[in-house]
């Protein structure tokens, strides 16, 4: 079980994140790329923040990432989360999953990213003109 | 006795810091916890929701809590 | 619909294509890479090549991206695929697609690739220790 | 009427170079070619399956073949 698992306060590098994963026993690699959007429910987003409790966080990355290896038969995986400021268009998560054919990448990845939202505790608040507000805290 | 409790988030908004210490019966559960925080801290009621984290693993409802815990407050995640 | 399909003679690069894709308004981003694998049906490969019928190739290429515009709210698609020559993990195929929110990019991504394999004139030959054989064409 | 038939992959090795001309009756369709060409070489009959590509399109069975036509044998694909 190949896995690089990472909470970066820079910028995150793809080709570095997909270099990684690559392998000769490999045929397919899928990436899931987060990238910060201009605006959330129609309203402009300035900027956004990341906070992490990030022993936990590491731990929790590290499950979810077994988990898929249970799952499904993969080569290599992949994580890499940022904290502190993100601009538009910068990259929140980079998650990376190589196997000997596509399906398990494409599937394993898919859960993984949808894992994560659920359940690694890392926090986002997102800055607007007119405030500031952490996303899904209240109802 | 006292614990001490971190906070991220919107809990570390409401706490006014990242972690605050509070008085609680020997051996409380984690239930026990959280009513001590929402009285002090009326507006965690407001919140979607939270779960408690003791050691770096979410917490069953039923934990004994100790001193030489890490606790933390994990309001609703958001990453990725 | 902004797309960009290319078939290209040298080595594809990953990080030109997630960043092509990229845009303001757009949230997530899904990439597919195909690399050449060190063995088939349990026989080592020494190399690939592929042949491509160029013309109707892009044809077809533009025709899976536009269906999945037609499907999936995208942003940007990106379709590159390789011609001649390649080694071990070497990279014959990179798609990415990018969208508002995750569910459209994973979903068009994953059948841009499944819909290529099916349709799309570029021929595979891999070569062994003891000879060579066209994929997929005797039954 | 001749046409010039393109080859790719294996039916490129099948025909011994990257293009034949065939001999066919004015307006034939693609099931005539595919007869022609399979009785001058019978190896392709042992392929996977193929088909025939008129102007850069896939081609029904009965579509009519002209001689300006850009005409193409398609072996089973396998890119990606």
């Amino acid at each position: 079980m190949e896995v690089l698992i990472e909470l970066l306060d820079g910028p995150l590098n793809v080709q570095t994140c997909t270099q990684w994963v690559t392998s000769p026993d490999a045929g397919g690699i899928n990436v899931f790329i987060g990238t910060v959007r201009n605006v959330t429910k129609g309203k402009p987003v300035i900027k956004l923040e990341f906070e992490a409790y990030k022993q936990m966080a590491i731990n929790e990355m590290h499950k979810i990432i077994k988990q898929a290896f249970e799952r499904w038969p993969l080569k290599k995986a992949l994580l890499h989360h940022r904290t502190g400021t993100l601009e538009i268009g910068e990259i929140p998560v980079i998650i990376a999953v190589s196997a000997a054919h596509r399906d398990a990448a494409f599937e394993a990845c898919r859960f993984i990213i949808d894992t994560l939202k659920q359940t690694v505790p890392i926090w986002k608040k997102e800055f607007f003109e007119d405030g500031e507000v952490w996303v899904a805290a209240h109802p | 006795m006292e614990v001490n409790v971190l906070a991220f988030g919107i809990a570390k908004d409401i706490f006014g810091g990242s972690s605050v210490s509070v008085s609680l019966p020997d051996d409380a559960n984690t239930v026990q916890l959280k009513q001590a925080l929402e009285e002090h801290f009326p507006r965690l009621k407001l919140i979607a929701s939270y779960l408690v984290a003791v050691n770096n693993e979410y917490a069953d409802e039923d934990l004994l809590l100790s001193t030489r815990d890490e606790i933390a407050i994990i309001p609703p995640v958001s990453g990725g």
